[in-house]
């Protein structure tokens, strides 16, 4: 049983920490896999998840923010959890310095849906923290033999001021590609920030991407889901064609355990992704 | 998970001769998250304080464990070298292995085995630590004397000095206290008056002194750099503002009351001012022995008044002041010997107790400074009873520390002033002051009787009706002794005032098992005491003499100085707060809180902490069932933890 | 071998755990079964931690606080009194020997009184024998 | 094949399954029965109507240990625990619990992913099912013929039981069952009446009559989507609820579970335990976001998932009519007076 | 004995009158359940779910329970029998609910039924008081002139036994509970959202139903009913597996009148006891 056994973790060490935001309270960690064939096993899709798993206090469903085209090690990027009271896995591994050993299991839940999105142009819509499992799939789509799969790349990104966007020196980079359209944007800037200030709605109703064949993938805070969708609906964009990933809370990660159940899905099995369409399916209980 | 450096101090042997310092240190480094664990021989010392620097740097600890003395020792010492180092002072975690262990043990097996569940312990407990911020406050700059004696005036001098307010209270009508009712002081035989009366009225004269008499505290509220206290100004019947201190009045009262300054030795009037240089000038009445309040009639105070000073119908006022610090000073009483009754206080007239003497030899005393027995008779055979109720395992186990000199001193006065023949009955002779031993030796040459043992008993003379017969075992000789003598003198142990467990009970002071006020620590911190802010000097702390009495002042005075000189200080951050989440509204806390800190939000329906108000007891946090509210530095995880990891070995 | 119990106190800062203090700086010599937990105040002692402390296999809990009347923090220990009488009823009725639990006030200057109460208990508690009915068996 | 024993033997019988594995078997404690691991064969007891809590226990007891980890210096060991994998004989499963067992393996084996710990004990399990009496009275909690399911139905057990005055039938059903019975020397062969009264029984036990509504699986799936939103009718059905567990934990198709790490002095078995879509924490996210709070989208939680998503995703009501939920609930609430009412809104 | 059906009549009449005119928006009383002998817990808010009332012998349910779930200043009008009326009086002290949006509707009973075994449980599993302490309108006829039963005697067989006899018991009984939380759910004191053992931060126990866990969680649960308990058994009713929960609380109960001379649920104007204290309280109490 030891083999298929799904609640069992594999071994990984952390090969490389790296702080994100100035409040400290988001890291990037980057797992390297103990066992090479646990490597073999951690064959997964942008927009899946694992459970990071610390003895002794448990475990935290977490998405996957590296690519698959990255070879070797698998990343996610964790915030610290909870101001009062800190919860139990991420503060923990927010203590954690490189070298440690934890557990990972998955990859879990289903993923943005590569082949849908193939040959089209893709719109991606990220908020603040909840970029994570975008980053993967952006730099699935750039990695040299994808990126002539999809059309063009329309990348939105706010977060609250300038020290808390993620990945900053990636976004670097992809401003200076031109396969790929990167607009960054903060709410409000400081004295060093040259780049464009405004919420994310608006400066997609500015950027106003074409409908025709495109397909956007918006994840970010509820406040800003809520004030993004209706302008995608203005700018022509269906149901199915607007996929978001869903925040519930989990626990086994494999669709056994119950509690993220929302009507006849899983979320941490059948989801995290839905597209707009799928989630009007499910009833409003999550 | 977290980076923990365990330090093992050995204190020299203290701890290493019942504990194995080293085999600590190796155990430690075993425990998981220990990343360091190192021995040294003086952990407090510079280089013991530079090693833990050190390691917090190199070895980027977040946690230090210092494993040494009582925290209520050193935890303010090594909070500071771990802040120094960068580190939060409350990332520290002190484990005793001092006073609690290696000084309580003689078995180093048992000791070793014990420190490691200790260290292991606070290992559990320092993996949760977390830092915390002090609160910062705003410090009122004026300090509250309490108590008017030597070793009040003396503080409150020194602070106004320095430009601070002070408000001095006082319980009697004047100021001065006991050192005003001595003649003499011992050994330099100086008058007491002559050095105390100037102080007295420096107070007086002092603009930044205000002088409260005849007043009591009766309410402490706030915290250190912020008290509330409340003083009851008693009815003195007499308006202070208008009296001009012309003492007519004092004349011509016909009432009769019991001079408690001259111990009752004598009658003073009702409306009186208690001894001619009193600070203020300024009488007052005494109500149970004033002819009007006892008859409904007389007034001739107020007739004589000129200044319209006499109110009858005068209420005692309650004041509040606002001040940063405080310093207790508030003296002592001599011990109640008539329950002694093998002594014959209060039976026979010649039986007297010492500072009924000391007015005896006072120029202003009730006999002009003569010293005659009651009958109006000059004593010719004197006994003075050392220890009495002092040393004494059924009384006082204490020594009361100045009766020996006092005696020397009453025996000179006595020789000097009759042609008595003077024994001093004394258990040890304990001269250990400067200039003490010589002035011992000077009374030996003044042909007084020493006999080394304690006055067993007073009789009255069968043979001599009228004499007194002092009974005691003469302990150099083993004989039995009979002393006849005119006069016998008690030196009655000194005890605390009466109404200080109240006092103590005002200002959360911890007091011993006599009464005596207790420091914070005996040797670092004899004046400070377990309440932030509130400092003692002089004899309600312990018995001693007027020297080291006016030191500590002086000593309390920079105290209270060192808060009050600053417009901010750091609090201690170990306050309790509500996770609103957890909060189930029950509202236990704010039933609980004895300082009202936590007040219930009616439409978040959840508690809130007022942590201005918190002085961290922890109590609602126990009675909180859904353990919302967060004892920093006390947290129930904190606490579980210290216990799991003390309880594994 | 003797039968050595493990046995937690829980002594409050300002006065049983300075009255311990007190009995080391005096050198008294007592047993060292009793592994203090410094709080501020005894009435910090929520309830449960008793419960746990025995299910940690502690074979007796000592609780020390400041007498009645003279808590640091006034009222403190009266509600610690009521509380912590109420837990030793909770034990006895469940079948736990009354006798591993108990409440001492101890002030700052009792280091003797301190003692004492420690080689009292730690007897008490070695004829009792081991605490196994909480205690979780691993 | 049919054997038999007399229910006074019961305990030889026992006995010799002891022997054979882990016996797990209906024993009577205060409030009522209960199935238990057997140490006493004495303790067996077939006298009973049916266990307060349900079977399932055996195949997902309340706790799994899933591994031993002791915290270490630089790294934490961890141990996978395994489930023992001698043979079990749950015996005298009412016929509604054993239909139970094959609605719980469609959501375990569900998805490419089968759950190692049911399957395990499933495959290690041969299940003694025991027809309801049909002489005793109906429960009036019970409404298991509303699933179609009947009092004497052999379906999914290995072996199957019936009551006959004072002796036991028993019946192999499947390869598994037939085996086994072979084995069992201490049973006897029955006679022709014996066989007859057997087969009898199996017929008598659809005139066996409990509670009955006729369930649609996909009407009442449709119709509690179609309810989803009817607030006022949540809040009525809902507001005697208490929202314990009891009903949840009493239910043989309830499979929620919570994972936890338990540690003490360092070491420390993560385990996953029974926990209840009823509880006020069951979906409390980390950010302190609840979507259940109220007491009555729990209820709707529960009911929508046995009677309509389970319906939606894996074909088959999750609920057996065994009457457990409302034996058990304090305050009385009735699932099967709630689909009634549903059904007709 | 009670006059069922009378009280039925009348509560179903004060129902009916109080949501009329509007005094009251709930009426928190007993409605029919998929039987007689299952009568259910029911919240009547408007004149057409009147009829759904019913009382008889197995209303055991304290309504009490489900007061705070209202929002505050909720005007509500509660069906209270005997230790119910305790219960509000404690909420009441306690600061949950305020008297004046309450309509108590008091019902004085003998012979109250568990309908598990239909044995008479008055002053067994509840409090052995017929009348409510408190309430506004009776709908009944008081009781007197029943025996006196104290509440406490079922106690004595337990309190005879020799200690390790009764950790034995209750170790027994605490080793069945399957943590479903029916007993503080049921309970009307127990009305702590989180409770302290849902809890990671501090985790006071672990969650599996096992011996450890379950001790901490009813001890623990019993000190924070100390001196709040008001007997009216409901925990140990709405128990799947029967824990005779009833009997701890009872003697805490017992336990916690004789040291603080206060009975829980009693008069408005006490105080929690453990929330209390008096400086002449006896050291007594500890030993």
């Amino acid at each position: 049983m030891s083999d298929n056994n799904p609640y069992i973790p594999m071994p990984v060490q952390i090969a490389k920490i790296t702080n994100e935001v100035d409040t400290n309270d988001i890291k990037t960690f980057r797992f390297t896999f103990l066992n090479k064939e646990d490597e073999e096993k951690f064959k997964y899709t942008p927009g899946q998840f694992g459970e990071l798993s610390i003895y002794g206090k448990g475990e935290s469903p977490i998405g996957i923010a590296s690519s698959p085209t990255e070879l070797g090690y698998v990343e996610f990027t964790v915030q610290r959890a909870g101001t009062i009271v800190p919860g139990l896995v991420t503060a923990a591994l927010h203590d954690l310095d490189e070298g440690a050993q934890i557990g990972l299991r998955g990859p879990l839940g289903n993923s943005w849906p590569i082949e849908f999105l193939e040959n089209k142009n893709i719109v991606v819509v990220g908020g603040g923290f909840a970029f994570t499992t975008l980053r993967s799939l952006i730099n699935y789509m750039l990695y040299k033999d994808n990126r002539k799969r999809f059309g063009e790349i329309t990348v939105v990104y706010g977060a609250r001021n300038p020290g808390l966007l993620l990945y900053k020196d990636e976004l670097a980079e992809w401003e200076k590609r031109d396969d790929i359209k990167t607009i960054i944007t903060v709410d409000k800037g400081n004295e060093t920030w040259k780049g464009r200030e405004g919420f994310v709605p608006a400066v997609c109703k500015d950027t106003a991407p074409s409908p025709k064949d495109a397909v956007a993938v918006i994840c970010g805070p509820p406040i800003m889901i809520k004030f993004t969708l209706p302008v995608f609906f203005e700018l022509g964009f269906s149901k199915e064609n607007i996929l978001t990933s869903l925040e519930m809370r989990m626990k086994c990660g494999i669709g056994k355990c119950g509690r993220c159940n929302v009507g006849s899905q899983y979320v941490c099995k059948d989801g995290p992704v839905f597209s707009l369409a799928e989630l009007d399916q499910l009833p409003r209980d999550f | 998970m977290s980076r923990i450096g365990v330090f093992v101090c050995h204190c020299g042997l203290n701890i290493a001769k019942t504990v194995r310092v080293s085999e600590l240190a190796e155990f430690a480094a075993t425990l998981p998250d220990v990343v360091v664990a190192r021995d040294y021989k003086f952990m407090c010392s510079t280089p013991g304080q530079e090693m833990i620097q050190r390691d917090i740097k190199e070895y980027k600890l977040d946690r230090v464990i210092v494993t040494a003395c009582s925290p209520l020792m050193h935890e303010k010492t090594f909070r500071k070298v771990i802040e120094n180092a960068g580190l939060n002072q409350y990332l520290l975690t002190i484990v005793n292995i001092r006073e609690q262990l290696s000084w309580v043990t003689h078995d180093i097996e048992e000791g070793t085995a014990k420190a490691k569940a200790l260290l292991n312990g606070a290992v559990y407990r320092a993996r949760l630590l977390a830092p915390l911020t002090s609160r910062v406050i705003d410090v009122n700059p004026d300090v509250l004397v309490v108590g008017g004696g030597i070793a009040g005036i003396q503080a409150a001098l020194e602070l106004a000095n320095t430009g601070t307010k002070v408000y001095l209270v006082e319980k009697n009508s004047t100021i001065g206290g006991h050192m005003a009712q001595f003649d003499k002081t011992f050994p330099t035989l100086d008058c007491s008056a002559c050095i105390l009366t100037p102080k007295m009225d420096a107070v007086l004269q002092h603009k930044n002194i205000q002088m409260l008499t005849y007043s009591e505290v009766t309410e402490v509220k706030g915290y250190v750099g912020n008290f509330d206290i409340t003083i009851k100004q008693k009815a003195r019947y007499v308006d202070h503002n208008k009296c001009n201190a012309c003492l007519a009045c004092t004349e011509k009262c016909p009432g009769k009351g019991v001079s408690e300054w001259d111990e009752g030795l004598v009658k003073r009037k009702a409306i009186y001012i208690p001894f001619p240089q009193a600070v203020p000038q300024k009488p007052v009445i005494d109500r149970e022995s004033c002819t009007y309040f006892i008859k409904g009639k007389c007034k001739l105070c107020q007739k004589v008044c000129e200044q319209k000073a006499i109110d009858f119908e005068q209420q005692e006022t309650f004041s509040t002041v606002k001040v940063g610090a405080v310093i207790v000073a508030t003296g002592y009483d001599l011990m109640d010997t008539k329950p002694l009754v093998q002594y014959g206080y209060g039976q026979y007239p010649g039986v007297y107790h010492s500072l009924e003497v000391e007015r005896l030899f006072n120029s202003a005393g009730p006999t002009g400074g003569k010293v005659t027995l009651r009958d109006g008779k000059e004593p010719q055979s004197i006994a003075l009873l050392h220890c009495i109720g002092s040393r004494d395992k059924n009384y006082c186990e204490h020594c009361s520390r100045v009766c020996c000199m006092y005696s020397l001193k009453f025996a000179h006065l006595f020789k000097e002033k009759t042609s008595a023949d003077v024994y001093q009955f004394y258990i040890d002779m304990r001269a250990a002051g400067k200039g003490y031993e010589e002035f011992y030796n000077r009374l030996i040459e003044e042909d007084v009787k020493f006999i080394r043992g304690k006055g067993a008993r007073v009789t009255d003379s069968e043979e001599e009706p009228g004499r007194l017969i002092v009974e005691a075992e003469d302990t150099l000789t083993s004989k039995f002794l009979r002393v006849p003598v005119d006069m016998v003198v008690l030196c009655p142990a000194i005890v605390p005032r009466a109404d200080s467990k109240d006092l103590a009970r005002l200002f959360n002071l911890s007091t011993d098992k006599q009464g005596f006020f207790m420091e914070r620590h005996p040797k670092l911190a004899p004046l400070a005491t377990m309440t932030e802010g509130v400092f003692i000097a002089g004899v309600c702390q312990s018995p001693k003499d007027i020297p080291d009495t006016v030191a500590q002042a002086y000593g309390a005075a920079a105290e209270a100085l060192t808060i009050v000189v600053k417009d901010k200080m750091e609090l201690d951050a170990t306050t309790a707060m509500v996770n609103p989440a957890s909060c189930c509204g029950c509202q236990n806390c704010v039933r609980v809180c004895p300082y009202s800190a936590p007040s219930f939000n009616v439409d978040k329906r959840v508690s809130e902490i007022n942590e201005a108000l918190c002085k961290g007891c922890g109590l609602c946090a126990s009675v909180c069932p859904t353990s919302a509210i967060i004892a920093r530095h006390f947290t129930n995880e904190q606490v579980l933890a210290e216990m799991e990891g003390l309880m594994e070995f | 071998m003797d039968f050595e119990p493990k046995i937690l106190g829980i002594a409050c800062n300002w006065c049983t755990y300075t009255g311990a203090d007190l009995a080391g700086t005096t050198r008294l010599q007592y047993p060292q079964n009793v592994r203090v937990v410094r709080v501020m105040c005894s009435s910090r002692i929520n309830p449960s931690f008793i419960f746990r402390a025995l299910q940690l296999g502690a074979d007796g809990v000592l609780v020390g606080g400041c007498h009645p009347g003279d808590c640091h923090y006034n009222t403190g220990n009266l509600y610690a009194r009521r509380r912590l009488a109420t837990t030793k009823k909770i034990l006895e009725f469940a079948g736990i020997e009354p006798g591993r639990f108990r409440v001492e006030w101890i002030s700052a200057s009792e280091g003797n009184r301190f003692a004492e109460v420690v080689e009292e208990f730690t007897t008490q508690v070695k004829n009792l024998g081991p605490q196994t009915k909480l205690k979780i068996q691993e | 094949m049919l054997k038999k024993t007399a229910i006074e033997k019961i305990s030889q019988l026992a006995a010799v399954l002891m022997e054979k594995g882990t016996l797990l078997a209906p024993v009577k404690e205060v409030a009522g029965h209960n199935f238990a691991e057997i140490n006493d064969p004495q303790k067996v007891d077939l006298n009973f109507y049916n266990t307060i809590i349900s079977p399932k226990g055996a195949f997902f007891p309340p706790k799994e240990d899933f591994i031993k980890y002791k915290i270490g210096k630089t790294i934490t060991e961890a141990e996978q625990i395994k489930v023992d994998s001698k043979p079990v004989f749950l015996f005298g499963v009412r016929p509604c619990d054993v239909k139970s067992f094959s609605i719980m393996d469609i959501h375990f084996n569900a998805a490419g992913i089968i759950d190692p710990y049911w399957s395990q004990r499933r495959k290690a399990t041969t299940i003694f099912g025991y027809a309801y009496d049909l002489n005793q009275p109906v429960d009036a909690a019970d409404f298991y013929n509303s699933l179609g399911i009947y009092a004497a139905d052999p379906e999914g057990s290995d072996i199957f039981m019936v009551k006959k005055d004072k002796d036991l039938l028993l019946k192999g059903i499947t390869p598994k069952g037939e085996e086994l019975l072979a084995q069992l020397n201490t049973l006897v062969d029955a006679g022709k009446d014996d066989e007859k009264y057997y087969e009898e029984t199996l017929k008598k036990g659809k005139e066996y009559k409990t509670r009955f509504l006729c369930i649609d699986q996909d009407v009442i799936a449709k119709k509690l989507e179609a309810v989803f939103n009817n607030n006022d009718f949540w809040t009525k059905v809902s507001s005697a609820c208490l929202s314990c567990g009891a009903c949840t934990f009493v239910c043989p198709n309830c499979y929620c579970f919570d994972i936890c790490d338990d540690t003490i002095f360092g070491k420390g078995t993560r385990r996953r335990v029974w926990d209840a879509c009823m509880f006020t924490d069951f979906t409390l996210e980390a950010s302190g976001h609840n979507p259940r709070t109220q007491v009555y989208q729990r209820l709707r939680q529960k009911i929508n998932h046995k009677y309509s998503y389970h319906v939606k995703k894996y074909g088959v009501i999750s609920c057996v009519g065994c009457g457990r939920c409302t034996r058990s609930c304090p305050v009385n609430i009735d699932i099967y007076s709630i689909v009634e009412e549903a059904l007709k809104l | 004995m009670t006059d069922f059906k009378k009280i039925e009549e009348n509560l179903k009449k004060e129902a009916k009158r109080l949501l009329e005119s509007g005094e009251v928006t709930v009426v928190l009383a007993y409605g029919k359940g998929f039987d007689e002998k299952h009568p259910m817990p029911f919240a009547a808010k408007s004149v057409a779910d009147v009829d759904n009332i019913v009382f008889n012998e197995y209303c055991n349910y304290n309504m009490a329970r489900y007061l705070v779930r209202y929002p505050q200043g909720t005007k509500i009008a509660i069906a209270v029998k005997a230790a119910d009326s305790r219960a509000v009086i404690q909420l009441i002290q306690e600061e949950k609910i305020k008297k004046e949006n309450l309509v108590l509707l008091g019902i004085p009973v003998i012979g109250m039924k568990n309908p598990k075994t239909d044995e008479v449980i008055d002053s067994k599993t509840t409090c052995g008081m017929h009348n409510p302490v408190l309430y506004d309108v009776l709908l009944g006829e008081e009781v007197h002139g029943q025996k006196i039963v104290s509440p406490y005697d079922v106690l004595a067989e337990y309190e005879a036994m020799d200690k390790d006899a009764r950790w034995q018991f209750w170790k027994d009984q605490f080793d069945k509970c399957i943590r479903c939380y029916a007993c503080r759910k049921a309970c009307p004191m127990c009305y702590c959202d989180p409770c302290f053992i849902d809890q990671n931060k501090p985790k006071w126990a672990d969650k599996a139903p096992q011996s450890p866990g379950n001790i901490m969680y009813h001890l623990t649960r019993f000190h924070h009913l100390a001196g709040r308990c008001i007997d009216c058994g409901e925990c140990s009713r709405a128990c799947p597996v029967d824990i005779p929960l009833y009997l701890f609380h009872k003697k805490v109960a017992k336990e916690c009148e004789e040291m603080f001379n206060q009975v829980s649920g009693m008069s408005i104007e006490d105080k929690p006891v453990l929330v209390n204290f008096r400086v002449e309280d006896s050291d007594k109490i500890l030993e």
